[in-house]
């Protein structure tokens, strides 16, 4: 199928160049040199539900580090006799049980939610992405061990796994969740760079460098890894959100934050009960959940899309 | 067979036997892509007499896997669309049949081998199922019937222990012996028209020919029109009767393979002659020809070729794109100049 | 189940049952409800089925209807009365003398005579047998022979093997008498005896105990049907040995859930018939679906602030008067829990006998006498933050941050939640002493004696007594009680004792729970134990 | 100083092939070089041809050093890569260069055009000082017929023959010596295939550089090379110069090979000798006793299964053959 | 394929013996950290300390590594081995039960309730898959692409509350209003809970509920695998065979895009268990999910790690069946 395929490269690449020595390129009119991350980020800019998705995210990472600029309420002033006061234009949130400013309790609930997906992810990407690196690229016992390793965090369900920790740890607060959740969540993204590295390590330009003798480190960082990084990135991007949504889950069956720590899964696990009088209590942090979640898994559709060369 | 053959011609309402099996009239075929609009084929036509051989003779990228693609039916749709033309089998326009009917010529009258065996070989099925398949939907037999004729098959193509190998998966066989599976799944139904995209592209030399020789044996031995597309100029010299020659969508230059070689009309395939080394002539200078081939999404003015021609005017780069003119009774070449072409030796 | 872990509920039989000890059935008293059909009702996963092992609230719901004791609760007024006993007496409430009723027999046709009972009894306590109600053998003289000690007290340790394996205490007289001997003068041992810990148990039940755990034999007016279907259901059948009054219904479907609110969605789409719990959050809408159906009544668990005696910043009472001072607990009790509570002015549970109100005097909101009595003390030290603890993952830090909201709002006084610990390791604090603020604790009452209230919470040494809190005169008031003649008789003395407490406040009072049960339209008179909770063997259904 | 600048000797590679489940055990190999002499001279362009699978990329990769033999010897400039320092074998290495088959994947798409032919320089910092690497990208950018202005750009943004030009100019970086082109144009169209081939005759013109050629396409290598060293199962059967092997085949295996190439003239359809040859090759993990290509011969012999053909001038081939009835046969060109 | 199987098998025991000695560790830590699980059992009343200590001792937790922190307690980990391996023995919980008739009793409901959800994701996803697949671009593509995504990142325990109050109780009882509706729907499959009259009806709607998070991953993965294989060679070249275009979807690209779909299922059985910790508390289905959860929270460690030890058993094998499946569907994989 040649001749499909090379007329689509025809079609998707810019060069219409001369080939020889006195022929002038000329790119299909734009000048500028581009990357193939650039290329991906000109597409997703040009995607409204990426641009959509990362405004969200923007806004609510936002809420994350500066609550101060979403709110002036202070989420801990707190009167029993305020208690589930529906939303009114000064509170737009309400009141939650305690009688606390409801809308300041969802803004100040994010950084809990966010730290924990972000330090969590950034845990698996640095030390997963490391060992399937490793793994992958020397190969042998280096691999058969690492690897066993990775089934032994494998074999435990995700949730199973972290209810176990949880209740053995005993304490529950952002570390040991951050760590839990970085424990069980690990040998994915470890798997996933094996996976790429392995293919990629026999590629040809990997090779060609091999060849003018660079060495294993420059093969790993500069070749090997930049290549394998797509899949673990988009990857990534989905696992903030799932995350976000296990943080709820954990703290729904008991595990996850205590009060009086303030986050979303603490706001839908302490008021689903209450969702049929006053719905509106499970409604916003729900809201914010899955618009944060959903944000998410977009933004890493949008990524998989935009960094697979399938689809350029 | 020729019982098969009888059964197959009144199926299809409107054919005339006498007609040729295969004709194309200004075939356009376009892909709407996201950067633009590809001008993959423009106005291509020939046709083709039984017992024929027509090479279509192009570089990457000039449209021929696509004729052939529209030919069979089976552009990827979208984002392919065949905006214009007609194909005729026998005087009946496919491009005008309903997709049940259309359906029925696939394989049947006009079958198809693709260039990489490997991926067009379904690698999760035995090859005796893909081959008794053809059987089983197009002539009901059953599926043990079906499997006996399958064996037959491979014999027929010269695969060694077929009895045994019918039950053996696709990436089981070495190159050649997929390319055979495919030849022999073309010829099942004992088709009129065999379109060839590339067969021995993939091949080594000693296999190329093997493969060449059986085709060739094949052909004779049923009468059948081949269309073979190809870049390997020494292929087409080997087996053609007729050659097209493709560059960005259009046929260039169509004539008799002596006169083509001999004397081509067409700068684009003269450049080409010069540009191939020769296992027979020793150490002659190669001729490229310089710059590239269009992108298809931008196809220039006039004569798409004018940019790398040493022939070309200001006329050249004027649309409309040169029409094929009569070089001699049996020959057209789509070139302004192609009287200096041809004489200039 | 989540608000509570674990409750040691009241001993009860039914009540509807007194009338006619000996009379057969219900038919000749209409009144008292119809009989027969299947009442289904909502339950938790029990411990265990047999009375020397099953100590919490939904064991006790099932061991209640399979088996009876020495005597039973009135429901209205708690008061004690015979039951399989003819009598118990003591002369100097230390060697009591129980007489049985003859007839009764168990399930397998055994006796219910003396031995059932000293064979129950020395089994729960005998240290090897591992039974969770060996905790209430520990006033019977010999305890410490079956069920000796780790003799360095250092964690847990292989404990040495027992010198006997029964208890010295109890003497077998004829077939229906026995005597028990207890190491100290003790009233209210006759309210204790209604405790399923004190049912007793066949021959071949000792024998193989896991068995009859699963499959229980009983000798009250209902049997198990099939065996105990874990997690699942647990079925009883009226027994046809039984010779006491019979339970209403033909038969009691147990439907266990691991959450109360899955429980109430079973209710809301009629497959059961009786809830003696509701989901906290329920508690309104439920009022307003079911009000008819709904029965509501005061409780008996309390649930209290507990100050660290033992650290000086709680050391003057008058800082925890202030304190208390600052709490409104039904403003609390409205927002959290929907008003499912009643504020605590006593240390006593309103329904007991001798309970009074407003012996706390400083259990109602009055934010200027806190101040002053907090100024009065030299104030709280500045900075420093009021510490407020209580277990992890069973919502208590929901009210309690409503409290320290309170105390922080009046007094000014920031506070600071400590609420990671789990149960376990919870009470291991409360027993090692190292609270440093105030921490959250509940007590149920062991029977229905107003001393299960005072003496193990605040008795100078005693084992419930977290704050470490010693009164010298308290506790001569109780031993006074102890040693009165009669139960009335020692209600007088306690009630002093109890004054005392009102005074120094070694707990900061904070509610009694309320009882919320629901019943479905099909349920013709619902029947509540004062001590005991739902009695569903009396509880009939309406039958066409 | 010789003018021999590449030398092996004996050269092998084994793939071991193992069974076992927790201890491995070697049961046999895949014998993909098993054997190789070769001499490469100082100018000269030195074609290695032969069908997929005959051990010819693999053979390349040793020579590169991507792959380290199992035994045998190779020489650069004289010095013999096994039993020198690590260090001198680096030096050594930078001599021989690789020019790779396929220019769209051996580029790597995340770096530009300048970091790319920059990297050698990288790796082996002492070639040009930091300064003067961008200019030097440049001129060779030049070399190779591309605008050094683009530098910066990155690899997709060329057509195949652009870059394989690139990866030219990425082989001679170093200076090297000798090139090892691994099928360099066969992955190009015929019209862009031309101007490679044309590339490469020049910068061997101006440079002085000698070429490795390895390719399955007869009638390029018979354009470009000097000599030419057929291959086949991982062992040379015959080699000479450029019109030893393609005017005077001896080896049944060459002559068939040639035989099969189709020329294009369609005047001589039906006029060439054509052998074709029935079967497929052998597994290089299992090959035929003796002579490796009996099983498809017509000419075999019993001696042919007994005894192995060696690589020697034979009475009647005048250049080195592996047959034992080595005998010349023209089938390039038409008979009269 | 035999030896695929036993090398597997091999790799099983590092993996069950890591698996078991982390979960082992994590207990022993609790334990030497948070202090023994049975003074718990006593709630606010303090137990007397011989009693304390006989129930410690008879549940197994009066070994004296325990009283010392970090100590990862080797010994009593290889009791447990012996235990679990020679006499199937995996432990008592606080009530005294055996771990092993604990989950004897649980796992037919999590079985059917998994069989539920799969087969409900496996049915419905893929038809979702195939439809959006097919048709790239269209409404029924969107409408797939976002009813997935907003169903992925729903909270679990959200949906199943939702879907008890509305589907069970609300919906339920409109339909138990109708008389003729027959009662396995009315009061079977619509009861917000579990009930064990009707064991298979009322777990069809937890099943859906376990099953719909990974029916939108199945959906999301089925469309992406017909979008790459429907642009295949070799579905082109089963419609150049004149096949219908059913046999074309239905055989020659289905069978191949549902190769990762049926991995993603088989190895979604491990994950879907897990899941059941939040649908069976909800639900209240008596199963291994709620057993687990109720055991954690009370801090009954043998429970936890003997249960989980027999679920990681379980994932491990289904891992495996999906390695051979896989096998089975695809001859391309050739294990050896």
């Amino acid at each position: 199928m040649s001749d499909l395929t090379s007329a689509g490269t025809a079609v998707g690449g810019a060069p219409v160049g001369g080939d020889g020595p006195s022929t002038e390129a000329t790119t299909g009119g734009e000048g500028r040199s581009a990357s193939l991350w650039a290329d991906a980020r000109r597409q997703l800019l040009r995607d409204p539900i990426f641009v959509i998705a990362f405004i969200y995210v923007l806004v609510v990472g936002s809420m994350a580090a500066f609550p101060k600029l979403w709110t002036s309420q202070d989420p801990r002033s707190c009167n029993t006799d305020r208690s589930r006061i529906s939303p009114s234009g000064e509170h737009p949130f309400g009141f939650d049980i305690l009688g606390c400013d409801y809308y300041a309790h969802a803004i100040y609930g994010a950084r809990p939610s966010m730290v924990i997906a972000v330090m969590a992810t950034s845990g698996i990407v640095l030390f997963g992405g490391t060992l399937g690196l490793l793994a992958g690229y020397y190969g042998g016992w280096v691999d058969t061990i690492i690897s066993r390793v990775m089934d032994i965090f494998f074999s435990l369900p995700f949730l199973l796994g972290a209810i176990v920790f949880l209740t053995v740890i005993k304490r529950q607060n952002i570390w040991t969740i951050t760590g839990v959740l970085f424990l069980l969540a690990w040998p994915t993204i470890a798997r996933i760079i094996r996976g790429s590295v392995i293919s990629s390590k026999d590629l040809d330009y990997v090779q060609a460098a091999k060849a003018v003798g660079a060495r294993n480190s420059r093969l790993m960082f500069r070749h090997i890894l930049p290549n394998a990084i797509a899949p673990m990135l988009v990857y990534a991007t989905i696992v903030l959100g799932s995350f976000v949504a296990a943080e709820a889950t954990l703290t729904f069956l008991g595990v996850g934050l205590q009060p009086p720590a303030q986050s979303w899964g603490i706001m839908i696990s302490t008021h689903q009960v209450y969702f049929l009088e006053d719905p509106w209590l499970l409604l916003f942090p729900c809201g914010l959940l899955v618009g944060t979640v959903l944000s998410f898994i977009l933004m890493g559709d949008a990524l998989r899309d935009a960094l697979d060369p399938k689809f350029r | 067979m020729s019982t098969d053959v009888n059964v197959k011609l009144e199926a299809l309402a409107g054919v005339d036997p006498n007609a040729l099996p295969l004709q194309v009239k200004d075939l356009h075929v376009e892909f709407r892509t996201r950067n633009g609009i590809a001008h993959a084929v423009n106005g291509v036509s020939f046709d083709l007499r039984a017992g024929e051989t027509r090479a279509i003779l192009g570089e990457s990228g000039c449209g021929k896997s696509v004729t052939a693609q529209a030919i069979m039916g089976i552009l990827d749709s979208p984002p392919g669309f065949i905006t214009g033309g007609e194909i005729l089998y026998r005087g009946v326009d496919l491009l005008k049949l309903p997709e049940s009917e259309r359906r029925k010529v696939r394989a049947n009258r006009i079958a198809m081998i693709f260039q990489d065996a490997l991926s067009a070989l379904n690698p999760v099925f035995t090859v005796g199922f893909q081959l008794a398949e053809l059987f089983r939907k197009h002539r009901g037999m059953s599926r043990k019937d079906a499997k006996v004729r399958a064996v037959e098959l491979l014999d027929l193509v010269k695969i060694p222990a077929a009895s045994q190998r019918v039950n053996d998966y696709p990436h089981q066989f070495s190159g050649g012996m997929r390319q055979r599976v495919m030849i022999a799944m073309a010829l099942a139904l004992d088709p009129e028209v065999l379109i060839a995209d590339e067969p021995t592209t993939a091949l080594d030399v000693t296999v190329q020919a093997q493969i060449m020789a059986l085709l060739a044996e094949l052909q004779r031995e049923r009468n059948m029109g081949l269309v073979l597309i190809t870049h390997d100029m020494g292929v087409v010299a080997d087996v053609a009767d007729r050659i097209s020659v493709m560059y960005a969508g259009r046929v260039i230059e169509e004539a008799g393979v002596n006169d083509i070689y001999a004397t081509p009309a067409h700068p684009y395939t003269k450049g080409l002659l010069e540009s191939i080394p020769r296992l027979d002539l020793k150490g002659h200078e190669l001729s490229a020809i310089k710059g590239l081939p269009p992108a298809l999404t931008n196809i220039p003015p006039g004569c798409a070729f004018n940019p790398r021609c040493r022939y070309a005017q200001d006329v050249c780069r004027k649309d409309p794109a040169p029409p094929l003119y009569q070089v001699s009774p049996n020959r057209t070449a789509a070139c302004h100049f192609w009287k200096e072409v041809k004489g200039d030796e | 189940m989540r608000g509570k872990f674990l409750k040691v509920a009241v001993a009860a039989t039914a009540t509807a049952m007194l009338a006619t000890a000996c009379g057969g059935g219900g038919d000749d008293n209409e009144s008292s409800g119809q009989t027969g059909g299947t009442l289904r009702v909502y339950a938790s996963e029990p411990a265990f089925l047999t009375p020397s092992g099953g100590d919490d609230e939904p064991s006790l719901y099932v061991i209640r209807q399979l088996f009876r004791g020495l005597v039973k609760y009135n429901a209205e007024s708690s008061a004690v009365e015979m039951d399989l006993a003819e009598s118990v007496e003591s002369e100097d409430q230390k060697l009591w003398t129980i007489k049985l009723k003859s007839g009764y027999t168990f399930d397998n046709g055994e006796a219910v005579n003396a031995d059932a009972f000293i064979r129950s009894w020395n089994f729960a306590a005998y240290g090897p047998n591992a039974q969770n109600n060996g905790y209430f053998m520990k006033r019977i003289v010999g305890k410490d022979d079956v069920a000796p000690a780790d003799p360095d007290g250092e964690g847990p340790q292989k404990a040495p093997e027992p010198a006997t394996k029964e208890l010295s205490g109890l003497k077998k007289v004829d077939d229906l008498t026995f005597t028990v001997e207890l190491d100290a003068p003790f009233s209210g041992f006759p309210t204790t005896i209604g405790y399923p810990g004190f049912f007793p148990m066949a021959q071949a039940c000792v024998d193989d105990i896991a068995k009859c755990n699963e499959t229980p034999i009983g000798n009250g007016p209902y049997k198990i049907d099939g065996s105990w279907q874990h997690n699942v259901a647990i079925n009883v059948v009226r027994s046809d040995t039984w010779k006491g009054e019979a339970g209403k219904p033909d038969r009691i479907e147990y439907r266990i859930f691991a959450d109360v609110d899955a429980g109430y969605a079973a209710f809301q789409a009629g497959e059961l018939d009786v809830m003696y719990t509701l989901p906290p959050a329920r508690y309104k809408e439920a009022k307003a679906t079911y009000g008819d159906r709904m029965y509501e009544q005061p409780g008996d668990s309390f649930t209290y602030v507990g100050m660290p005696i033992y650290n000086k910043a709680f050391e003057d009472k008058r800082i925890r008067q202030a304190l208390s001072l600052s709490i409104d607990r039904q403003s609390i009790i409205d927002a959290v829990f929907d008003g499912r509570f009643t504020p605590a002015t006593g240390y006593v549970a309103p329904t007991f006998e001798g309970a009074r109100e407003g012996v706390c005097k400083y259990c109602a909101k009055d934010v200027e006498k806190a101040k002053q009595l907090l100024a009065e003390a030299g104030g709280w030290p500045a900075g420093e933050k009021l510490i407020l603890w209580a277990n992890a993952g069973a919502g208590h830090d929901q009210w309690l941050q409503a409290v320290g909201d309170q105390i922080k709002e009046a007094l000014g006084i920031d506070y600071e939640l400590k609420v990671n610990l789990q149960f376990a390791e919870y009470l291991e604090t409360a027993d090692q002493k190292k609270f440093t603020g105030g921490f959250r604790l509940g007590w149920g009452p062991d029977y229905p004696f107003m001393e299960t209230y005072l003496y193990p919470l605040y008795g100078t040494g005693a084992g419930s007594n977290n704050s470490g809190y010693t009164n010298a005169e308290f506790d001569a008031l109780m031993k006074e009680g102890d040693s009165a003649d009669s139960i009335q008789a020692a209600i007088p003395s306690y009630q002093k004792a109890e004054d005392i407490l009102g005074e120094d406040l070694p707990v900061i009072p904070m509610w009694w729970s309320k009882v919320a049960a629901v019943y479905g339209e099909n349920v013709d008179q619902f029947v509540w134990n004062s001590v005991s909770d739902a009695d569903y063997g009396a509880t009939s259904l309406k039958q066409n | 100083m010789s003018d021999v600048v590449l030398e092996t000797r004996d050269l092998v590679k084994h793939f071991p092939l193992t069974k076992g489940i927790v201890f491995k055990k070697q049961y046999g190999a895949v014998q993909a070089v098993d054997g190789v002499n070769l001499q490469l001279r100082r100018g000269e362009t030195l074609g290695i041809v032969g069908e997929s699978g005959c051990g010819k990329s693999t053979l390349a990769r040793m020579l590169v050093g991507l792959e380290t033999p199992t035994s045998g010897d190779l020489f650069v400039q004289g010095k013999n890569m096994s039993k020198v320092s690590a260090e001198e074998r680096r030096r050594g290495r930078r001599n021989i260069q690789l020019v790779m088959q396929d220019p769209y994947t051996s580029l790597n798409p995340r770096m530009t055009v300048g970091d790319i032919i920059g990297e050698p320089f990288e790796v082996h910092p002492d070639v040009v000082p930091k300064s003067g690497r961008r200019g030097k990208v440049q001129e060779l950018l030049e070399l190779v017929g591309l605008n050094p202005e683009h530098i910066n750009r990155y690899p997709h943004q060329f057509s195949g023959g652009q870059r394989q030009r690139i990866g030219i100019a990425r082989a001679l970086a170093l200076n090297p010596e000798i090139i090892l082109c691994d099928e360099p144009v066969s992955a190009l169209d015929v019209s862009i295939q031309a101007q490679v081939i044309n590339l490469l005759e020049k910068l061997q013109k101006e440079l002085g550089l000698s070429y490795v050629f390895i390719a399955h396409d007869l009638s390029v290598v018979r354009h470009i090379a000097d000599r030419v060293a057929v291959m086949y199962l991982g062992k040379i059967i015959e080699i000479g110069t450029e019109d030893d092997i393609y005017d005077k085949p001896t080896h049944p295996y060459t002559q068939a090979l040639l035989s099969a190439v189709p020329v294009p003239d369609p005047k001589l359809r039906g006029l060439r000798d054509q052998i074709v040859l029935t079967g497929d090759v052998p597994s290089p993990a299992n090959p035929p006793s003796g002579c490796r290509f009996r099983t498809r011969c017509w000419k075999a012999q019993d001696i042919c299964a007994e005894q192995e053909p060696l690589l020697q001038i034979r009475d009647k081939s005048g250049h080195p053959s592996a047959c034992h009835f080595a005998e010349v046969r023209d089938v390039v060109h038409a008979a009269e | 394929m035999g030896r695929y199987v036993i090398r597997r098998l091999l790799q099983f025991i590092p993996t069950v013996l890591g698996t078991m000695f982390l979960l082992h560790y994590m207990t022993a830590l609790a334990i030497q950290f948070s202090g023994n699980p049975v003074r718990a059992l006593f709630g606010d009343r303090t137990p007397p300390p011989a009693l304390l200590q006989a129930i410690t001792e008879r549940l197994g937790y009066g070994d004296p590594c325990l009283d010392q922190r970090g100590n990862p307690c080797f010994g009593l980990f290889a009791d447990r081995l012996q235990n679990i391996f020679f006499h199937f023995d995996f432990g008592i919980n606080l009530r005294q039960r055996e771990v092993t008739d604990l989950v004897a009793d649980a796992i037919p409901f999590t079985l059917k309730l998994l069989v539920i959800a799969i087969l409900f994701e496996a049915v419905v996803g893929i038809a979702a898959g195939v439809l959006a697949g097919l048709r790239g671009g269209s409404f029924a593509d969107y409408l797939v692409k976002i009813s997935t995504v907003f169903v992925i990142s729903v909270p679990i325990f959200v949906l199943g509350v939702v879907v008890r109050e509305f589907v069970g109780v609300k919906f339920g009882n409109v339909l138990r209003g109708q008389d003729w509706i027959p009662d396995v729907i009315s009061s079977g499959m619509f009861s917000p809970v579990f009930k064990p009259d009707y064991p298979m009806a009322s777990l069809i709607i937890p099943g859906m509920v376990l099953g719909a998070t990974s029916l939108a991953v199945t959906a999301r993965l089925t469309r992406t695998s017909i979008m790459e294989n429907i642009r295949a060679d070799y579905v082109r070249t089963a419609r150049a065979k004149g096949l219908t275009n059913k046999r074309v979807i239905g055989v020659h690209t289905l069978r191949n895009s549902l190769i990762p779909v049926i991995t993603f299922l088989g190895v979604d059985i491990g994950a879907a268990m897990a899941g059941a910790v939040v649908t069976e508390t909800i639900f209240n289905v008596p199963g291994i999910g709620r057993l687990v959860t109720m055991s954690a929270r009370t801090g009954e460690s043998s429970v936890v790690v003997g249960v989980v030890t027999m679920l990681v058993l379980v994932v491990l094998v289904a891992n495996l069946l999906v390695d051979l499946l896989y096998a089975v569907l695809d001859p391309r994989i050739r294990y050896e």
